[in-house]
């Protein structure tokens, strides 16, 4: 499905989603819930000088730069209650899950290497079981992406990582700047339902409009980017330079603060904890929070050891898991090329300079 | 569970708000202040829970910020006068901290009622129980703090 | 005006009479304009250095790293560390040093001064819709470098607030210095964002802060670039702790948790409220951890405001004398204390 | 897989016994589903264990895959979650989800000689397999059973490796001699090398603390042990054991999915993070 | 979370808690607790039963830590901990639950205080759970005692510790001992001589071998603990020698300088040089260098040129002693409130309105008359008396609250003195009421009344004034209801006693504390009378309240017990509450050696080390800390922690 939707229209279309319940999903179990629930829009809205996601304002205005946080958050939020437990003393515990409540995000002005991180989660959280929660959120966001007809920023490198900035992968729906209007294309079948949703607000794109939108995906494509040289070698090389004392050096200036995962779209990892809310009877509830390779107790055993002591070693985490490891597994880097660890990093690491440092040391 | 039972019936029973406040006393002349309001009879509310610490000095910030996290309406501390610390100088580190953290507290707009230190002697019976009268009074229109109490739903 | 080739001039003497056994500085990044810290050793790499605009990082929390290292493995070190530092930065190696973190003879300050500007703040720039490709000072100037050409800017108008407000752009404590002396000067008013923050009422300070706190990610990121949150372990999270040999399983298991890791508002808002207490008398508002924040908290006004209750009511400035005795383990009998009952 | 995949299935301490006190005491527990669930192991898998209100971590099965009554655990107390457990009385409750990772190839070695070389706790993990092997003795030819701890009060299992000693060799060690103590003196790969167990279709399974598997490897070695007739496993900090929360990772490897058991081959190929 | 077995006993104190608190209630909460093992009510737990039955549960139940719910733990922590101790348990892992003073003795609502009861001892029960056990520090003991203040009081306690066998140093801030009893003329109930009792202790406390006087001295600074405090004594200089002085007056009677003998309150002068009075102890006179004109022979010189032994020496310097000790008694004694305060009363401008001390002054033989009752305006006999109690005293409005308890008895005495002086005269004495508990003393105020004929009104003087040579006092009669109004030749106020000038400091630098009164503080108004609330600090006399003589010898006597039993112990036993460094997170920033008020802390290899002989377990250092580095046992972190969640569970 691909239509024409006029910039001044898209509050309709907003509006249309809100109102209207939609029977979507992909077929989780907690879509029958949801069938009364709206759509809840989110996009990006520039606050405390930063864009962020928000909801609830009801217009969007897609003039937006990338915003600082990615959107994983909504299939993967930075905290997670798996399930209550309470324990009376002399009793069993008894536990009650907590599975998500399901309300339905249609988040709008994802950036095609946002889209692209999405695949990569999903990916993820269904490799070996699929994650009860992590599929349960997943199934009720949609994508309405926006392609970038210029980079975002000086640190993008989409195409190097072989995305490309008006890709539609991860996404339900790619919306494309014309000018005055959006080439708007259904990718999925939840994308088709979202813009059935709003229906009238919609015209169809004439031949004019698809001639204009080749050209300007033509010219996005061709902006110039930072590069990583060799995308297709880096998984060897990396490989190769695993024991390297570059890492050492190219981590010198790390502060370990862990900014560059916690913004990254593709960084899924997390730590489970107990926070209890009272100590007689026994109550609380397990949680599933954020955490990060690049603090230093990552991977500290309890007895001190630490196979990732030095900054080092989890640089080479970080970046051998983009560019090594998930190839390994899945076929394609992690790393989407939104160039936010570069850009948000308090002391200049920069992926794209460490992977092209190293791959050149390892000759 | 019946323990729970009695706490609940206090809140019940008046309808009205009851100021859940935490109490750090030093045990040489606070806490020897509120045993002598005990032996002297002085009644005052029941909303102070007292926990006797070795000297005002001792409360760090983290105790009044984490009795605050887990819900209480008000924190106090009390401790001798000042020249009469039974650690000699306790009250007088204790003056300064706490003064920060009063600061603090008020900064980012908790209430200031919600927070209070006073000195109280071992010799201060009635002075102890006007403490927490007053304590209790400014608290109650104030409502539950809920601010920094963690929600852990 | 500072010549950048007197900075690396100093730094090359210095490694190659191996008076120092590294120097640390900024050198320019990959990231844009930006400056990196960097540690050299070579004096070849001497000519890597710069000094720019964008060098605000306060390297001396790379001393703190260099000490931890050397704690790890055990070692002394046989020569100093040269540090090229800014008034602030300096300033916070005096706090280090307060602390006993490492001694005088430790460290080599190479001093900075700031002359009659400052470093920039990026955010103020990027409000004025500026990619520059390059910034270098020029008197009371910042000039850009950018696709359009060069731009020249009053540095006062992208200048980091504390900047505008530092009353000792000139690091007292060094053992060389580059630039005039210019202390004293203020551009602002000390203190000026706390004071009109303090004009609103509790109600309006409490929005204020319920939603910065509500935000923060907990990233740590601005602790973890403090030079003064140098601890082992944090008392309110435990991202980091000294697991021993003798650390018992008694004290791992009793660890207590002051917070949990949600990044909710009450955890987040007892982080913040221990960081700045933990803080007070010992930021030297280098803004670090402001600038570092990458969702903007404005970490700077916590700060701030217990640096002026340090000053006002205790008459005490941090990082004034390596001798003194710290904020809160000292106390004068004229301390405030009317707020008592 | 339950639809749940992080709720723990509740489960009883049936049986508690102390095997070793002192600073690094270790217990063993039994442990029977409370409401009929369960699920069945292979040799070498772990299970995720819970104490409400204090968390989880991740414990190798210790007892063999061929009783299905209960689910035997040694525990060390080190930290957190594993003091909490130190305190339980029989009959508490705990949380319990598993089984996870990978297990020994115990059919392919069926006909084969074993050599087992434990240090330590790390005696729990491979318990499975000599206890199951012992049970099915006729499809194995030679069992021997290398064992050290510190000192003789540090060994575990003590009763269980004399029931066996009609079985299997036993070999026991302790690093340094005490009175009484009959049997070698010394470090458990020394005890190896002393005994020079024949590498002729022989599988040689090690776990215990890293600097022991690291000798015990080379030694083997040095007696003409291949590559792939050595097993281990190796532990890193876990929170799931579903390969998603991302810190037990060897390389491409998530130590709770593809592992815990490797052989030396295997091993050899992962970079050295563990 | 503690999987500990603690055990909970629950006291109804008779119906003390029990008729506030529901104590069965606390207790089977407290059997819901995790870690809870036992839980208990008993009628009286500080009983012989109830001490049993605690001891018995911890045996039977194989306790870990026990809890009381019960009294303050000034009362019976020890009795419990002892208990516990019997039983096998370590007595720090026994905590007191204050649900009495602190709960069912101030709240009426028994549902509130019983949840509040809970919830006290709910927290006792968490921090019991991660208490540990702590042995004793055994600590050696300076066997020397100090005794400050050289009134009656001191006198006695020196001469009490010194007969042990201990060596005392006294030390008396004027240049003679003897306090004010040395200034009294006869004392009640006896009416023996004062000074005739006092004179021969005094040269006792001189003689004693075991006894070092240092009079016009005092002490500075305090430092250490019991068993070892370190005092610095600064010893002025009376640039008289007192080896050498042959007090024959010869210096005195050459100085030209004449000021108010304080002695004598200002009835008499003396010189600039002069001796207390004759029988001072040390018998030497002492140069006022405030008084003199300068110590300087080109300003005066005059005393230096007469004495033939050359025992004055201008040149003399003050002295800082050190000494060590291993207590202290404290026996500073009282003032009189002062008659300026005393505006109702002429404020001390009212020509012979006198204060009780100048009274005694007046009757003495060896005063101002030489022993004449003589009004100081114009030196006449005074015919008409008015004697007034409770001046300053029970007046909690504008002056003392408290009742000075020996005013009735000194104003009878005084009465009656006066009468044998001047049988012709007419003594008056209001009062509002007399208080004259003690053996033989409501004997002596009936004597005062019948035998002497002293008249006594019941009422309040409101107002004072000279007039026509006399001072009229207007007052009532409350039992008649009349207006009374007296134109007497003398009044004689009774005024309230006070705490010493200097207590404060004194109480400062000794870390001890004052009541409300501002009189030292003891630490325990029933069961510690004599004892400070700084471990091996004693008290006694009027520095503690307002007494008589024989109330003061028994106090001063029962401190040098004290003194003498804490002295013949080989060692000390030190509360091992004391802070413990964790070397991980120890990072060496000295902010805890900073705040140590002991300097107990100090470093070594880069991390902090506690003095666990000095460290008194204030937990200043662990406030401090930042890094939680430094923590008191059994009052640490997570205690705290543990016990805040659970006050408001
Ligand atoms: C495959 C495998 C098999 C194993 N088999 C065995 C075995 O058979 N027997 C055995 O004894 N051990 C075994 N271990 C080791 C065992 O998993 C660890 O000893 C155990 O996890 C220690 O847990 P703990 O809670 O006691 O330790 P801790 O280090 O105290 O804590 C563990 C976890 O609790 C959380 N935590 C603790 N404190 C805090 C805090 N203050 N704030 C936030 N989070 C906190 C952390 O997330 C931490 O990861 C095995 C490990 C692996 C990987
Ligand atoms: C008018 C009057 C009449 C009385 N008549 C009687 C009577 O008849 N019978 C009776 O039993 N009682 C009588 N008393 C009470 C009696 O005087 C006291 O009980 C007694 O004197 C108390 O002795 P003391 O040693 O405690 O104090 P004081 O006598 O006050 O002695 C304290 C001593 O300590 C010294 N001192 C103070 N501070 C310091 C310091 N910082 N360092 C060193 N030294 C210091 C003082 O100089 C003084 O010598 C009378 C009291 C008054 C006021
Ligand atoms: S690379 Fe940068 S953002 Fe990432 S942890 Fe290091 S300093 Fe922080
Ligand atoms: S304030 Fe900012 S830098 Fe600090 S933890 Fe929060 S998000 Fe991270
Ligand atoms: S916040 Fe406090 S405890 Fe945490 S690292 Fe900083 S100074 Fe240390
Ligand atoms: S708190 Fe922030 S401004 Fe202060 S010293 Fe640390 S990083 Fe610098
Ligand atoms: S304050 Fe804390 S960190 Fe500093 S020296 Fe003392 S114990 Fe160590
Ligand atoms: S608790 Fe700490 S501050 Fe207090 S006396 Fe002991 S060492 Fe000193």
């Amino acid at each position: 499905m691909e239509k024409i939707l006029g910039k001044t229209k898209i509050d309709d279309w907003v509006a249309a989603l809100s109102d209207h319940p939609q029977e979507v999903g992909r077929g989780c179990k907690a879509a029958e819930a949801a069938t009364t629930t709206h759509w809840q829009v989110s996009a990006p809205v520039l606050e405390d000088g930063i864009w962020s996601y928000q909801s609830g304002s009801g217009s969007v205005q897609l003039e937006h730069s990338n915003t600082t946080q990615p959107p994983k958050g909504f299939s993967f939020p930075q905290r997670e209650v798996f399930f209550s437990f309470e324990q009376i003393k002399g009793e069993p515990p008894k536990l009650t899950q907590k599975l998500p409540q399901a309300t339905r995000h249609a988040v709008f002005g994802v950036r095609p290497c946002d889209g692209c991180g999405a695949v990569r989660m999903d990916k993820v959280f269904s490799d070996h079981v699929a994650d009860t929660y992590y599929t349960a959120r997943r199934s009720n966001v949609a994508y309405v992406g926006l392609a970038c007809n210029q980079p975002q920023g000086i640190n993008c490198f989409c195409l190097s990582v072989g995305g490309s900035p008006v890709s539609s992968d991860g996404m339900d729906v790619l919306m494309t700047d014309l000018g005055d209007r959006y080439f708007v294309a259904a990718v999925t079948d939840t994308g088709k339902a979202l813009m059935a949703a709003g229906n009238s607000v919609f015209s169809e794109p004439t031949a004019a409009d698809r001639k204009q939108l080749q050209q300007t995906h033509a010219e996005a494509i061709a902006q110039p980017q930072r590069a990583i040289n060799n995308l297709d070698a880096a998984p060897a090389k990396l490989k190769a330079s695993f024991d390297s004392p570059l890492w050492e050096e190219l981590a010198r200036a790390c502060i370990g603060c862990g900014v560059c995962t916690f913004l990254c779209p593709t960084c899924h990892c997390f730590d489970i904890n107990d926070e209890n809310t009272s100590a007689t009877p026994i109550k609380g509830n397990r949680v599933r929070t954020w955490d990060n390779c690049q603090f230093p107790d990552f991977t500290m055993h309890t007895s001190g050891h630490n196979p990732r002591e030095s900054l080092g070693s989890r640089l080479r985490q970080r970046v051998s898991h983009k560019f090594q490891y998930f190839h390994e597994n899945f076929g394609m880097p992690q790393c989407t090329g939104c160039g936010r660890c570069i850009t948000e990093c308090s002391v200049g690491i920069d992926i794209v300079n460490v992977v092209n440092k190293v791959a050149e040391h390892a000759g | 569970m019946s323990h729970s039972q009695a706490e609940v019936t206090q809140a019940e029973a008046s309808g009205e708000f009851e100021p859940r406040i935490v109490a750090f006393l030093c045990k040489w002349c606070s806490s020897a202040g509120s045993d002598l309001a005990g032996v002297s009879r002085m009644q005052y509310p029941s909303n102070a829970t007292p926990i006797t610490v070795p000297c005002s000095g001792s409360v760090s910030p983290m105790y009044i910020l984490s009795a605050f996290k887990k819900g209480a309406d008000g924190v106090l501390v009390s401790g001798c006068h000042i020249g009469d610390c039974h650690y000699i100088e306790g009250n007088f580190l204790a003056r300064r901290k706490i003064h920060l953290v009063k600061e603090l507290l008020g900064f980012v707009g908790i209430e200031p009622d919600r927070f209070r230190m006073s000195w109280v002697s071992a010799a201060e019976g009635a002075k102890y129980s006007n403490v927490i009268k007053d304590f209790v009074e400014d608290l109650k229109p104030l409502g539950p703090q809920n601010k920094m109490k963690a929600d852990r739903s | 005006m500072i010549n950048i080739q007197d900075m690396r001039d100093t730094a090359r003497g210095l490694l190659t009479k191996k008076e120092v056994r590294a120097v640390i500085g900024y050198r320019r990044s990959t990231n844009g304009m930006l400056a990196e810290p960097v540690v050299i050793t070579d004096p070849a790499q001497a000519d890597e250095l710069i000094w720019d605009p964008t060098c605000f990082h306060n390297l001396s929390l790379y001393l703190v790293e260099d000490r931890k290292f050397l704690t790890h493995v055990r070692k002394t070190a046989d020569a100093p560390i040269a540090i090229v530092a800014k008034g602030c930065d300096a300033r916070s190696i005096v706090v280090l040093m307060q602390e006993h973190y490492f001694e005088r003879k430790d460290v080599y300050i190479i001093g900075m001064s700031c002359e009659g500007s400052g470093v920039l703040d990026e955010r103020k720039l990027a409000a004025k819709g500026i990619r520059a490709t390059d910034a270098a000072f020029d008197g009371d100037d910042f000039v850009f470098a950018t696709a359009q050409g060069e731009q020249r800017i009053a540095a006062r108008e992208v200048m980091a607030d504390r900047c505008l407000e530092c009353r000792e752009p000139f690091p007292k404590e060094h053992n060389a210095v580059l630039g005039e002396n210019k202390t004293g000067r203020e551009l602002n008013a000390p203190f000026t964002a706390l004071h009109r923050f303090e004009e609103l009422d509790a109600g309006a300070r409490w929005k204020f802060w319920e939603h910065q706190f509500e935000r923060c990610i907990r990233c740590f990121a601005c602790r973890s670039v403090c030079p003064m949150c140098y601890c082992e372990e944090c008392v309110v999270d435990s991202i980091s702790f000294p697991v021993t040999g003798q650390t018992s399983a008694e004290e791992k298991a009793n660890r207590v948790r002051w917070i949990e890791r949600s990044a909710t508002r009450p955890e987040n808002m007892t982080y913040h409220m221990t960081r700045v207490l933990h803080l007070a008398g010992r930021c030297i508002d280098c803004n670090e951890c402001e600038r570092v924040c990458p969702v903007n908290i404005p970490l700077r006004l916590l700060n701030n405001k217990m640096e002026r209750e340090a000053r006002e009511e205790f008459g005490y400035e941090p990082g004034a004398s390596i001798g003194g005795p710290s904020l809160t383990a000292s106390f004068l009998d004229t301390d405030p204390g009317k707020f008592i009952r | 897989m339950p639809d749940n995949i992080y709720l723990p299935e509740l489960a009883r301490i049936a049986h508690i016994k102390e095997e070793i006190s002192g600073e690094r005491a270790i217990k063993t527990y039994r442990v029977e589903p409370v409401n009929g669930g369960g699920f069945e192991h292979n040799c070498g898998q772990c299970a995720m264990l819970s104490i409400f209100g204090r968390g989880e971590m991740m414990i190798s099965i210790a007892s063999s895959p061929l009783i299905t009554e209960y689910k035997q655990f040694s525990v060390m107390r080190v930290g957190r979650v594993s003091a909490a457990f130190h305190e339980l009385d029989v009959g508490d409750v705990i949380g319990i989800r598993g089984p996870y990772g990978n297990s020994f190839p115990v059919d392919d070695w069926r006909g084969k000689n074993l050599v087992f070389i434990g240090g330590g706790v790390g005696l729990a993990p491979i318990w499975p397999v000599i206890t199951t092997a012992v049970a099915q003795r006729a499809d194995f030819k030679n069992i021997s059973v290398f064992y050290g701890a510190r000192s003789p009060r540090d060994l575990m299992y003590k009763a269980e490796l004399e029931r066996l000693r009609g079985d299997a060799d036993i070999q026991l060690s302790v690093d340094k001699a005490e009175e009484g103590w009959k049997e070698f003196c010394g470090f458990v790969p020394a005890n190896v090398l002393d005994k020079k167990p024949s590498p002729n279709n022989t599988i040689a399974i090690t776990c215990g603390p890293p600097i022991m598997i690291k000798f015990v490897i080379q030694n083997l070695q040095q007696l003409g042990f291949a590559d792939e007739q050595i097993y281990t496993t190796i532990e890193n900090k876990m929170k799931c054991g579903l390969g998603k929360c991302g810190r037990c990772n060897v390389g491409k490897d998530y130590v709770c999915t593809k592992g815990p058991v490797y052989s030396w081959a295997q091993l050899k190929q992962l970079p050295e993070e563990y | 979370m503690t999987k500990k077995r603690t055990g909970v006993f629950v006291c109804h104190c008779g119906n003390n808690i029990a008729a506030t608190v529901d104590v069965t209630k606390v207790k089977d909460a407290m059997a819901n607790e995790e870690g809870v093992v036992f839980s208990q009510d008993y009628v009286y737990m500080c009983s012989d039963p109830g001490q049993n039955s605690v001891i018995d549960a911890i045996k039977d139940n194989n306790l870990d830590n026990v809890v009381i719910s019960c009294c303050s733990p000034n009362l019976h922590e020890k009795t419990f901990r002892d208990n516990a101790k019997m039983a096998g348990l370590n007595s720090f892992t026994c905590e007191i639950a204050n649900i009495r003073e602190q709960c069912a003795w101030v709240h009426k609502d028994k549902d509130e205080a019983t949840a509040k009861a809970i919830k006290i001892s709910r927290s006792a029960v968490r921090r019991a759970g991660r208490d540990q056990a702590l042995e004793p520090i055994a600590v050696p003991v300076t066997r020397k005692a100090l005794v400050i203040g050289g009134g009656i009081a001191g006198i006695q306690a020196a001469l009490d510790i010194a007969n042990a066998g201990v060596e005392v140093i006294l030390v008396e801030k004027l240049a003679t001992i003897g306090g004010h009893m040395l200034q009294l003329s006869e004392t009640f109930p006896t009416l023996d001589c004062s000074q005739c009792i006092l004179s021969p202790k005094m040269v006792e406390v001189s003689r004693h071998p075991k006894i070092k006087l240092m009079t016009y001295s005092e002490v500075q600074e305090v430092s250490g603990s019991v068993g070892n405090f370190k005092v610095k004594i600064l010893k002025k200089p009376t640039y008289v020698d007192p080896e050498l002085c042959k007090i024959c007056d010869d210096c005195a009677s050459v100085c030209p300088v004449v000021v108010p003998n304080e002695h004598d309150l200002g009835l008499t002068a003396r010189r600039a040089i002069h001796i207390p009075f004759a029988q001072a102890i040390p018998a030497s006179y002492t140069l006022d260098e405030s008084a003199c004109l300068g110590l300087n022979p080109v300003r005066c010189g005059k005393c230096k040129d007469a004495c033939d032994v050359g025992a004055i020496n201008y040149d003399m310097q003050p002295q800082t002693i050190t000494e060590e000790v291993g207590a202290i008694v404290v026996a500073t004694g009282f003032d009189l409130y002062a008659q300026e305060h005393m505006n109702e009363m002429g404020g001390g401008k009212v020509e012979d309105v006198l204060d009780g001390l100048q009274f005694e002054r007046l009757c003495s033989a060896s005063g101002a008359t030489k022993g004449h009752v003589l009004r100081p305006s114009d030196r006449t006999v005074p015919k008409e008396v008015v004697f007034i109690q409770c001046v300053g005293s029970r007046d909690p409005a504008q002056h003392c609250a408290y009742c000075s308890k020996i005013c009735c008895m000194y104003t009878a005495k005084h009465a009656r003195l006066y009468k044998h002086h001047v049988p012709d005269g007419r003594a008056y004495v209001f009062y509002i009421d007399i208080r004259s508990g003690g053996k033989g003393y409501e004997e002596f105020v009936q004597r005062a009344m019948e035998d002497d004929g002293t008249i006594y009104l019941r009422g309040r003087v409101s107002k004072l004034y000279r007039k026509n040579g006399k001072v009229r006092v207007l007052g009532t009669d409350t039992l008649t209801g009349q207006n009374v109004e007296i134109d007497a030749d003398m009044v004689v106020l009774a005024l309230a006693m006070e705490p010493s000038k200097g207590t404060g400091e004194i109480a400062k630098t000794l870390k001890i504390g004052r009541d409300k009164d501002g009189f030292l503080a003891e630490s325990h108004p029933k069961l510690k009378p004599v004892e400070s609330v700084t471990a091996g600090i004693f008290l006694a006399g009027c520095a503690q309240a307002p007494k008589d003589i024989p109330e003061t010898v028994a106090q001063a006597g029962a401190a040098a017990s004290k003194v003498i039993g804490l002295l013949s112990q080989p060692t000390l036993s030190h509360a091992p509450t004391v802070a413990r460094v964790r070397n991980s997170h120890c990072s060496g920033c000295e902010m805890c050696v900073t705040a140590c008020p002991y300097n107990a802390i100090h470093l070594e290899h880069g991390k902090a080390v506690v003095n666990e002989v000095l460290c008194e377990g204030c937990g200043s250092c662990s406030a401090t800390c930042l890094r939680a580095a430094i923590e008191v046992k059994n009052a640490t972190a997570l205690q705290i922690h543990e016990m805040i969640e659970a006050c408001l569970a």
